[in-house]
């Protein structure tokens, strides 16, 4: 320890391994920059598409730096297929939340500029997060994750629901990194290490279950379960994604979660798989009852965001389910999973967007009244968003149900699986009463203009990329869900980088 | 082969819902489905009963990492239930063309995707495939019954969707339940395809809950007493072409499933069980019956009786006896093809009584409509399973197989063949005779409506004379199905009489 | 004298935050805080964490306290009255949810099997938590939270500017001159809410304001 | 042509007819429907004759053919063909069916002409033939089930023919509910059989039958009183009659055929058929004949009061069913199909000849309302009075020698046969007695207005507002009966010509089988009954004891009668208030309605009501559906309300989770 | 003085400011309370570094501290851009979003 004092040797860094993350913390900067321009073409046309651009360049960036693991900056960052998989997946929701906000209003109210870099600057911390190999990393990771998304949740300043949730968002989600924090302190307490390799082989010998190491154990789990809206920790979603812009809250939905898995995953198979015997029965109850409280939740909302949110909260339970269960199929079955969750959801926050802008009810389940005569394509795409959120065959929710319910059935969670088959039962009927409406029932005259009713109503007009997204996207559940076996390959393959200890 | 037969009317609907031409996608579809119905008659033609073994297996790897496989196949189970599929929906369809459908192109384009939904059902030979086409065949009908059904039809499909979809949910469980815990137990590679699961049979506390999930998605699915709880409503509001295919061949796919799938991979449970199921089965029968002659509308003394018939043909399942066995499978084809008719008739006598479907508002319509009268009385008749008609057959052979194994319930479950003569001349009487209600228009049946509904009478003529068409090509497979019960309740039976 | 020195400083943390808890004026809640944050640099300083005491001070208890000064006059903390507080009911349920909380840290940072709890620490060699010794950490081991720290920093100004930046709404022209969105003088003004003109100390009507701001809009 | 290719013939003829007319009904001009009808069935006749002289010429060991076209299930050991039982049983069975069939047909050409339904009517009564025809060819149970329930099917067709009238469609609902009763008995009956044998075919059953049965084991004995239940519930034996009666809502000539001639005597038939079975169950056969001599004294009873006059001769059918199953059930099957022949005719006469009576009244049924018919209708009363003499049994009426040669035989029994022998000459009695109540109430006496109408003018009476006769309620004239052109009486050439030719019968058909003399049946029908293990063998004394009583008791009867309802008129009220409760009994005929209606009907329609207000109601919907929704309703609830907007209630249940999840780790430390 | 008294300490202020989060109604004090949570983060982070001899945990207090700025630098922006929409500073208050 002298010797590293005396002559601190520069850690190697291997900036092609870093690659992406440095394509995205390079865009949000010329973002930022070309923000500042005045031309209105500039912020308007010229920021989304350098944010599309970034983002293809980082999952470019990701697919050549495809299976070669290295940990780069001397063990801070792993780049391994998971992450790799991983960055796909925030780039695909970036790219949608970027196209669902062109000529939005949350950017425009904001400034184009800062908007795209914050997305991207959230987008670069949900790679640090499912990279990083020791806790100082994981943790200034998620609070770049977070607090990017605080401000976002807040652009569109004139609704005062934004601003709320965006100060909810910050206060709640700062009682989670708090937590998250002493928690991390208590785990190196107990071990005196912060990388993960090194606290799990000291969790495996000496401080198995010890007080200390457990009571980090629960505020890590806390803290994390808190990120991935895990009931009771959940009650922040609904709010802060009914409040937020909707591009935001789909960014949210889709993104956030998925990060915050994947951490999961890292923390709890990889740092602290030694305590499996302890936390694994408080996963899957937990899963059981997110599963229940999102699902009942989610029952009889007006609000399709709030809809989607609990619902967000529901499909949470599943993965966790996955989680919980800390086998390599479970690992495997939780990625899948978050394929066909992102999907499914922004094909629907699509569908959203777009009635939003179309129609006078905002995000009210009225707005896609009659949606099934008057744009069928995006009736289609809805119709497929959420039967797939429902798990309903040929879609991809189907398979990923299966496979999850494989898993636990697997791993001798057939209980959890039982919970899982009723919690679906329960979200029929949310899910089909979106169907229903937008096939059964006629399109309801226009409301008048209400506080929380979209205002973007005026500047009408159909927006074909919307529509293409939701197309898109919906056509991807589809084909995932008759053709999974490369997806599937491509999670196992991603699994397989920390299921070394399982 | 059978990929053709399945896929052949959805993709000819959806080609149907492209073109220009409004009568197009109608057109298409029946065309599409007429000529899946010519290829299950070239099915027929070609198998033969003597080998139970599977025909025209194809199998293709769908989802390797869970063992999944595009497997399908043919046998005497599933011929001529195949048959009656393609032809009820041939029908319906060509009866559905009569009429004008608001949105046509979405209509027809999702019930052709009924329609294939049942047939891949039928033919999969995988569980998860099967599990898979069993929840698809669910959303074209939910839709159709939202969207085109009548004025209460929101409710009904929830009631509908949330009742079937449960079952269908539970039994994913115990399908992945079954081929997982069958993989662990026997240390074979995971695998879903029936032949596997039936190689290597759980232990019997393993197989008991797993029964029951399966057991509760196909009772939904019949519906069976007490589950039909989503029946009433869905009946009352579904477009009478729609309900014909939904009477008629949905409900046999839960009792397909028995045999199929339960009966072949989980014997043990399925003796634990028997008399649970016969149960079920005998209270179907009687509530059922009772129900039926309480009724007023059309629509619900025949959903009703569907409600018996199933339930007489989950007694001959569980009878594990071969004659009860094959009377059951006989019976699915039987009742199919009169269900399906009764309802197209329903739809007729309503148009003629007001629109209405209550048989308070009918009566006298024989007067000026002797030939619907005649059609409706012989469909009548061979619903109450006079003898003489294929129904007779089938439950003759049901309650013979049932008396051998479990007489007292066979004894009993002969109430039903009793009532079941009250409600469909009730029905008949109260609808065709007697002096007019007060908004009866009579008229004769059209040709449309003719051309529609006499080949269900040539099909239950063909069955009433020479019902061995199907018997002898199904006895392999039945007498295989049911082989392993029959060996573990082979002291309970009495001498085991048509077992020979 | 390290004792004596601990259980001063203990003190002053443990009283600046009930401070910062429980009393009424925000101005006295930043002021506890800043308490708090002194003794707990001291109690830093008495585990030879140089550095980062260093930093608590300097970083803390001077910038960000400044910060919180200042948001506190522009705002005007003072409670508002109408909407209703956690009651009696909360304040316990609150009080003994920390109690429960506290007791279970006890437990498990006390009822630990690590007999280095009970020391006064391992051995360390001169130099430890000086900054020469942090700095070299933060420039190997730790190099990529440290950069990760910084880009998080740029992207918490990025942020702070455009939430507080005064143009609240559109821009419509294209000459990125700042409006106000139309949906701000439709927005009923409810009853209380701190204006502008409030943080200046003197009620304005509502076109007032605007015209108020319009002279405060940067040119 | 074997007698097979003649059996399947036979067959074959009226079902074409049936089709033909059933395609062609739009069609066909005039009368031609009744004609081909007719022709239909007399071909079959033809064929019936072939059958019996090919028969007759076979060698007596040979007489038992069967013949199969196709199997229709051969699975799982239950095998059952297409195949006709040729042997002297059913060809007497299909001579006789056909026969009448033939002359019925005829009766109704025009008969019905002028009806709405004429084509549709022969189109029906083609149909029953071929049931009929093939309930007695049957080769095996299964055949046999189908033609039971066909010719069920076809007499509920032809009881509910006037749609229009809801007495009819009632009538017809009941007849064949009761019989679907029936045919279940005969289907369980069946599996008891076969539950032994396996196998449904007659031949192989009844050569099993010995072998596989113990005699009076408890398998057969429960399969045999099975198989009563369906004799009883198609022959209208108690407590399965009371279908019959109502059934007198069809056209006459229905009644004449279906409920009188043919049909309601399956139940002998199936005994004779059966006899092998029943053989081996003699507690079987002792309830047949218990049952049978039980409703041939109430029937009897019940004639006495009915004022109907089509329901007299119901009732008078039901109990001279009575004799034919007493008959068959203590093994005398020659008499009682002797009895069933000869009752064939006499009684299709006497429908016949009512019907003539009815058309000439009107459409009038009641026996109040008719009288001094005799001047009026000559030619009726003829016939009606040669029926009548035939059915009391007087010499040498055909009826006579077959109701004596069953009590001769039951005497031979002895022992408690004695009493059955007591009872049947009481119910010969009683025959007499309602048989000639009727004839002199409608024939005797003032003629009522209508024939003195017929008399005076020439032409029949036309009420001016057609009514029901069952209730009065006015009938629309779409129903066609009773229609402007529709009354008919005797004067129509084909019904003169049928009632004559059964006249005929009705005298000479007793030749057949004339104690001591010709015992022609006798000897024709020995071949299937060679197995027959009873053999009765009257002593002569015993015959002519029997003639004698028989002749003496019929005339008393007439006697009587005539004394009751011609010489003294004042006698009959004053014995009917003499015997209020027996004449209220019979009134109400034995209140067998009112007990069916209390112990079957009413519990099942509570059922019915209770099932689909009460049960499905609470518990499929409320607490199936309404509890699980409730449940989730109220959890959603509880969520929402839970998620108040407050912050601070977010963040203490994240803390409050903290602690509970910390207070786990801790424990599990 | 044996590290078990920081840890002691650490936890109690965590605990007040949980406590605080519960009870103060302007966004601004809780908004301190989250920096008392943080903070006996770090001192528990010292604390273990003192006690294992190592910076690890010094170097995550400072990180710590940078992240607890930048909260409450967007904090402060949000309450400020609230304060601008003439919305009510004041937690109680924000309810448009629930249920």
């Amino acid at each position: 320890m002298i010797a590293t004092l005396t002559h601190p040797p520069a850690p190697y860094v291997n900036f092609a391994a870093l690659s992406p993350f440095e394509a995205v913390i390079g865009g949000s900067v010329l973002v930022l920059l070309v923000g500042l321009l005045g031309s209105r073409f500039a912020r308007h046309q010229l920021v989304p598409a350098l944010t599309l651009l970034t983002l293809a360049a980082t999952a470019g960036l990701a697919l050549w730096q495809w299976n070669d693991h290295v940990s780069a900056i001397s063990g801070a960052l792993a780049i391994d297929d998971l992450s790799l998989v991983m960055t796909l997946i925030f780039a695909t929701a970036g790219a949608g939340a970027t196209v669902l906000s062109w000529r939005g209003r949350a950017p425009a109210e904001s400034a184009h500029g800062d908007y795209h870099a914050l997305l991207l600057g959230s987008i670069a911390g949900m790679v640090v997060l499912v990279s990083a190999q020791n806790v100082v990393t994981l943790f200034i990771g998620i609070e770049l994750l977070s607090i990017p998304l605080y401000v976002l949740c807040a652009t569109e300043m004139h609704r005062a629901a934004s601003l709320e949730s965006g100060l909810k968002y910050l206060i709640i989600g700062s009682v989670g990194s708090a937590t998250l924090v002493y928690g991390l302190a208590l785990i190196y307490g107990a071990t005196g290490a912060t990388d993960f390799q090194a606290i799990a082989t000291s969790v495996a010998h000496g401080q198995h279950s010890d007080t200390l190491l457990l009571g980090g154990v629960a505020l890590v789990l806390v803290g994390l379960a808190f990120k991935a809206s895990i009931a009771p920790f959940h009650q922040w979603t609904p709010d802060v994604y009914e409040g937020a812009p909707t591009p935001v809250t789909a960014f949210m939905a889709v993104a956030t979660k998925a990060a915050a898995f994947g951490v999961l995953l890292r923390v709890f198979d990889v740092m602290l798989i030694g305590e499996k015997v302890n936390w694994r029965p408080v996963l899957a109850l937990l899963a059981a009852i997110t599963i229940i409280v999102g699902n009942v939740g989610a029952l009889s909302q007006s609000s399709l965001k709030r809809m989607l949110a609990y619902s967000s909260v529901a499909q949470a339970g599943y993965i966790l389910g996955g989680v919980a269960i800390a086998t390599r199929l479970g690992v495997r079955a939780t990625l899948f999973y978050l394929f066909v969750y992102l999907t499914a959801n922004l094909a629907a926050f699509a569908v959203i967007v777009a009635r939003e802008r179309e129609t006078t009810h905002g995000d009210d389940i009225d707005a896609v009244a009659g949606l099934g005569a008057e744009r069928p394509w995006l009736a289609w795409s809805l119709t497929i968003a959420m039967l797939s959120l429902a798990g309903v065959p040929a879609t991809a929710g189907f398979i990923g149900k299966v496979f999850l319910i494989d898993a636990l059935v697997g791993a001798g969670y057939t209980w959890l699986a039982i919970v899982i088959v009723v919690g679906s039962i329960i979200s029929l009927g949310y899910y089909l009463r979106v169907v229903g409406a937008v096939w059964m029932r006629e399109a309801p005259l226009a409301a008048p203009l209400i506080a929380g009713g979209s205002p973007e109503a005026d500047s009408a007009g159909r927006h074909f990329e919307l529509t293409a997204v939701a197309l898109a996207f919906a056509a991807a559940t589809i084909v995932v869900g008759i053709i999974p076996q490369p997806l599937l390959d491509l999670a196992g393959r991603a699994a397989g980088a920390i299921t070394g200890a399982l | 082969m059978l990929s053709i037969l399945i896929w052949l009317p959805v993709a000819a609907a959806a080609l149907g819902a492209l073109i220009p031409h409004r009568r197009g996608a109608g057109l298409l579809a029946l065309a599409g489905s007429l000529a899946a119905f010519g290829l299950a008659i070239s099915l027929i033609a070609g198998y033969s009963g003597h080998s139970g073994q599977l025909a025209d297996v194809t199998n293709i790897v769908w989802i390797r990492s869970l063992g999944i496989h595009y497997s399908l196949g043919v046998d005497g189970l599933s011929l001529f239930l195949v048959a009656m599929t393609t032809f009820s929906f041939a029908l319906a369809l060509l009866a559905a063309n009569i009429r004008t459908w608001a949105r046509p192109r979405v209509f027809y384009f999702l019930f052709a995707l009924a329609e294939s939904a049942v047939l891949g059902a039928f033919l999969a030979q995988d569980l998860a495939l099967f599990v898979a086409f069993f929840d698809l065949m669910l959303i074209p009908f939910y839709l159709l019954l939202g969207v085109w059904g009548g004025p209460g039809r929101v409710a009904a499909t929830m009631k509908l969707v949330i009742y079937t979809f449960a079952g269908s949910l539970l039994m994913l469980a115990g399908a992945i339940a079954l081929a997982v815990l069958t993989h662990q137990h026997s240390g074979q590679p995971l695998s879903f395809e029936f032949s596997a699961l039936r190689a290597a049979p759980l232990p019997g506390g393993t197989q008991d809950w797993i029964f029951l999930l399966f057991a509760a998605a196909f009772l939904v699915k019949m519906p069976a007493f007490p589950l039909h709880g989503w029946m009433p409503d869905a009946y009352r509001e579904m477009p009478v072409e729609v309900l014909a295919t939904f009477s008629g061949v949905l409900s046999k796919v839960g009792a397909y499933g028995f045999l199929r799938i339960v009966l072949p991979t989980m014997p043990a449970a399925s003796v634990h069980f028997q008399t649970l199921m016969l149960l079920v089965g005998l209270a179907s029968v009687l509530y059922g019956s009772v129900m039926a002659f309480t009724q007023t509308n059309a629509r619900l003394i025949a959903g009703y009786s569907s409600v018996a018939q199933l339930g007489f043909i989950t007694l001959g399942i569980f009878a594990f006896a071969q004659a009860g066995a094959q009377g059951a499978v006989l019976q699915m084809v039987n009742h199919g093809i009169v269900v399906a008719p009764l309802f197209l008739i329903i739809g007729l006598l309503a148009a003629r009584a007001g629109g209405s479907a209550d048989i308070r508002e009918m009566g006298g319509i024989a007067m000026r409509a002797p030939v619907l009268a005649t059609v409706f009385l012989i469909v009548a008749f061979a619903t109450l399973a006079m003898p003489g008609s294929g129904n007779f057959i089938g439950e003759f052979l049901i309650l013979l197989g049932l008396f051998q194994t479990k007489m007292v319930i066979s004894i009993i479950a002969f109430a039903g063949v009793v009532a079941a003569s009250v409600y469909a001349l009730r029905m008949f009487i109260r609808a065709m005779h007697n002096r007019e209600g007060s908004q009866v228009h009579s008229r004769e049946l059209r040709w449309p409506e003719a051309l529609a509904i006499a080949p269900f009478l040539a099909a239950i003529g063909l069955f009433a004379f020479y019902p061995q068409i199907q018997l002898q090509r199904s006895e392999r497979a039945v007498v295989a199905a049911i082989s392993q019960e029959q060996a573990l309740t082979a002291p309970a039976a009495t001498a085991g009489g048509a077992d020979r | 004298m390290s004792v004596l020195l601990f259980f001063i400083a203990a003190f002053g943390t443990l009283a600046g935050a009930i401070g910062v808890i429980s009393l009424k004026d925000p101005f006295h809640s930043v002021l506890a805080l800043v308490v708090h944050l002194i003794s707990l640099a001291v109690l830093f300083l008495l585990l030879r964490a140089e550095f980062v005491a260093a930093a608590q001070v300097v970083v803390y208890a001077g910038a960000v306290m400044v910060l919180y000064v200042f948001v506190v006059s522009y705002v005007g903390g003072q409670n508002l009255p109408g909407a209703q507080g956690p009651g009696r009911a909360g304040t316990l349920g609150a009080f003994a949810c920390g109690l429960a909380l506290a007791v279970e840290l006890f437990i498990a940072l006390l009822g630990s099997g690590l007999q280095a709890i009970g020391t006064s620490g391992a051995h360390i060699a001169a130099g430890f938590g000086t900054p020469k010794a942090i700095g070299a950490l933060l420039l190997t081991k730790f190099l990529a939270p440290f950069e990760i720290a910084s880009y998080l920093l740029l992207v918490a100004a990025v942020g702070a500017v455009m939430l507080a930046r005064r143009r609240g709404g559109l821009d419509d022209d294209g000459d990125g001159r700042p409006t106000i969105s139309a949906m701000d003088f439709m927005r009923p003004r409810p009853f209380g809410t701190g204006t502008m003109a409030e943080g200046f100390g003197h009620g304005e009507t509502l076109s007032a304001t605007r015209s108020a701001e319009r002279q405060e809009r940067p040119t | 042509m074997s007698a097979t290719t003649a059996a399947w013939l036979v067959l074959a003829a009226p079902l074409a007819g049936t089709v033909l007319l059933a395609a062609l009904f739009k069609a066909l001009p005039g009368r031609s429907a009744g004609w081909i009808g007719t022709a239909a069935v007399a071909l079959s006749f033809l064929f019936a004759l072939v059958a019996l002289v090919k028969l007759q010429q076979a060698s007596p060991a040979h007489r038992e053919l069967t013949s199969t076209l196709w199997s229709i299930t051969r699975s799982v050991g239950v095998n059952a063909n297409a195949s006709v039982l040729v042997d002297p049983l059913s060809v007497l069975m299909i001579c006789v069916v056909a026969g009448v069939s033939m002359l019925i047909h005829l009766y109704s050409v025009s008969y019905l002409s002028g009806d709405r339904g004429y084509s549709r009517f022969f189109a029906y009564l083609n149909f029953f033939v071929f049931s009929m025809l093939l309930l007695v060819l049957a080769g095996n149970f299964l055949l046999l089930i189908v033609g039971w329930a066909f010719v069920g099917a076809a007499s509920y067709m032809l009881i509910s023919f006037w749609y229009r009238r809801t007495t009819a469609t009632r009538a017809g609902i009941k007849a064949f509910v009761i019989n679907v009763v029936g045919d279940v008995g005969l289907v369980l009956g069946t599996f008891f059989i076969f539950r032994h044998t396996h196998t449904l075919d007659f031949v192989a059953t009844f050569h099993l039958a010995p072998k596989v049965f113990a005699s009076g084991s408890g398998d057969v004995t429960a399969g045999c009183v099975l198989l009563l239940v369906g004799a009883f519930a198609k022959s209208a034996q108690i407590p399965f009659h009371t279908w019959l009666p109502d059934a007198m809502e069809g056209p006459t000539p229905v009644s004449a055929l279906i409920h009188a001639a043919t049909m309601v005597t399956a139940g002998v038939y199936l005994i004779a058929r059966m006899h092998p079975l029943f053989q081996l169950a003699p507690a079987a056969q002792d309830v047949g004949a218990i049952v049978g001599v039980t409703t041939l004294l109430i029937a009897g009873t019940i004639g006495l009061a009915a004022t109907d006059i089509k329901r007299v001769i119901a009732y008078s059918t039901m109990s001279q069913i009575g004799y034919m199953i007493m008959a068959v059930s203590v093994g005398a099957y020659a008499a009682g199909l002797f009895h069933l022949m000869t009752h064939a005719f006499f009684k299709a006469l006497l429908f016949m000849a009512a019907g003539s009576a009815i058309g000439a009244m009107g459409g009038e049924q009641s026996l109040d309302r008719m009288s001094g018919l005799r001047r009026a209708l000559p030619f009726t009363f003829v016939c009606f009075l040669v029926g009548g003499l035939a059915l009391s049994g007087i010499p040498p009426f055909s009826g006579f020698f077959s109701k004596d040669d069953i009590l001769a035989q039951i005497g031979s029994h002895g022992g408690w046969y004695w009493g059955l022998y007591v009872a049947g000459y009481v119910g010969a009695l009683l025959t007499a007695l309602y048989t000639f109540r009727m004839i002199f109430r409608a024939f005797l006496g003032e003629p009522c207005t209508p024939a003195r109408e017929l008399i005076d003018h020439g032409h029949l009476f036309h009420p001016a507002q057609p009514t029901n006769p069952a209730n009065g309620e006015i009938e629309d004239s779409d129903v066609g009966f009773p229609g402007p052109d529709h009354v008919i009486a005797e004067r129509a050439l084909p019904m003169r010509l049928a009632m004559g030719l059964l006249a005929l019968l009705a005298i000479g058909g007793g030749v057949v089988g004339i104690p001591k003399t010709t015992s022609w049946l006798d000897r024709f029908l020995a071949p299937t009954f060679a197995d027959s293990t009873i053999h009765l063998y009257p002593s002569n004394h015993l015959i002519y004891l029997g003639l004698a009583v028989g002749t003496a008791v019929g005339l008393l009867g007439i006697l009587i009668a005539w004394l009751v309802w011609v010489a003294r008129p004042a006698i009959a009220p004053a014995v009917a208030r003499g015997l209020r409760p027996l004449a209220s009994l019979f009134e109400h005929k034995w209140y067998f309605d009112e007990l069916i209606d209390a112990l079957v009907v009413a519990p099942s329609a509570w059922l019915g009501r209770f099932a689909s207000n009460t049960f499905e109601r609470l518990f499929v919907n409320a607490t199936l559906i309404g509890g699980t929704t409730a449940i989730v309703r109220a959890g959603s609830a509880t969520v929402r309300s839970a998620e108040s907007g407050f912050v601070r209630y977010y963040v203490g249940f994240i803390l409050v989770g903290l602690a509970a999840i910390g207070l786990y780790f801790l424990l599990a430390s | 003085m044996s590290i078990a008294w920081y840890l002691a300490v650490s936890a109690l202020i965590f605990a007040i400011g949980a406590g605080g989060v519960l009870v103060r109604r302007n966004p601004l004090v809780v908004l301190l309370c989250l920096e008392l949570m943080l903070n006996a983060a770090n001192l528990a982070l010292v604390a273990f570094s003192r006690m294992w001899g190592n910076g690890a945990g010094q170097v995550f207090a400072l990180i710590v501290m940078v992240v607890a700025a930048c909260e409450v630098t967007v904090g402060l922006g949000v309450i400020v851009a609230m304060h601008r929409h003439r919305l009510p500073v004041d937690l109680d208050a924000m309810r448009e979003l629930q249920g």
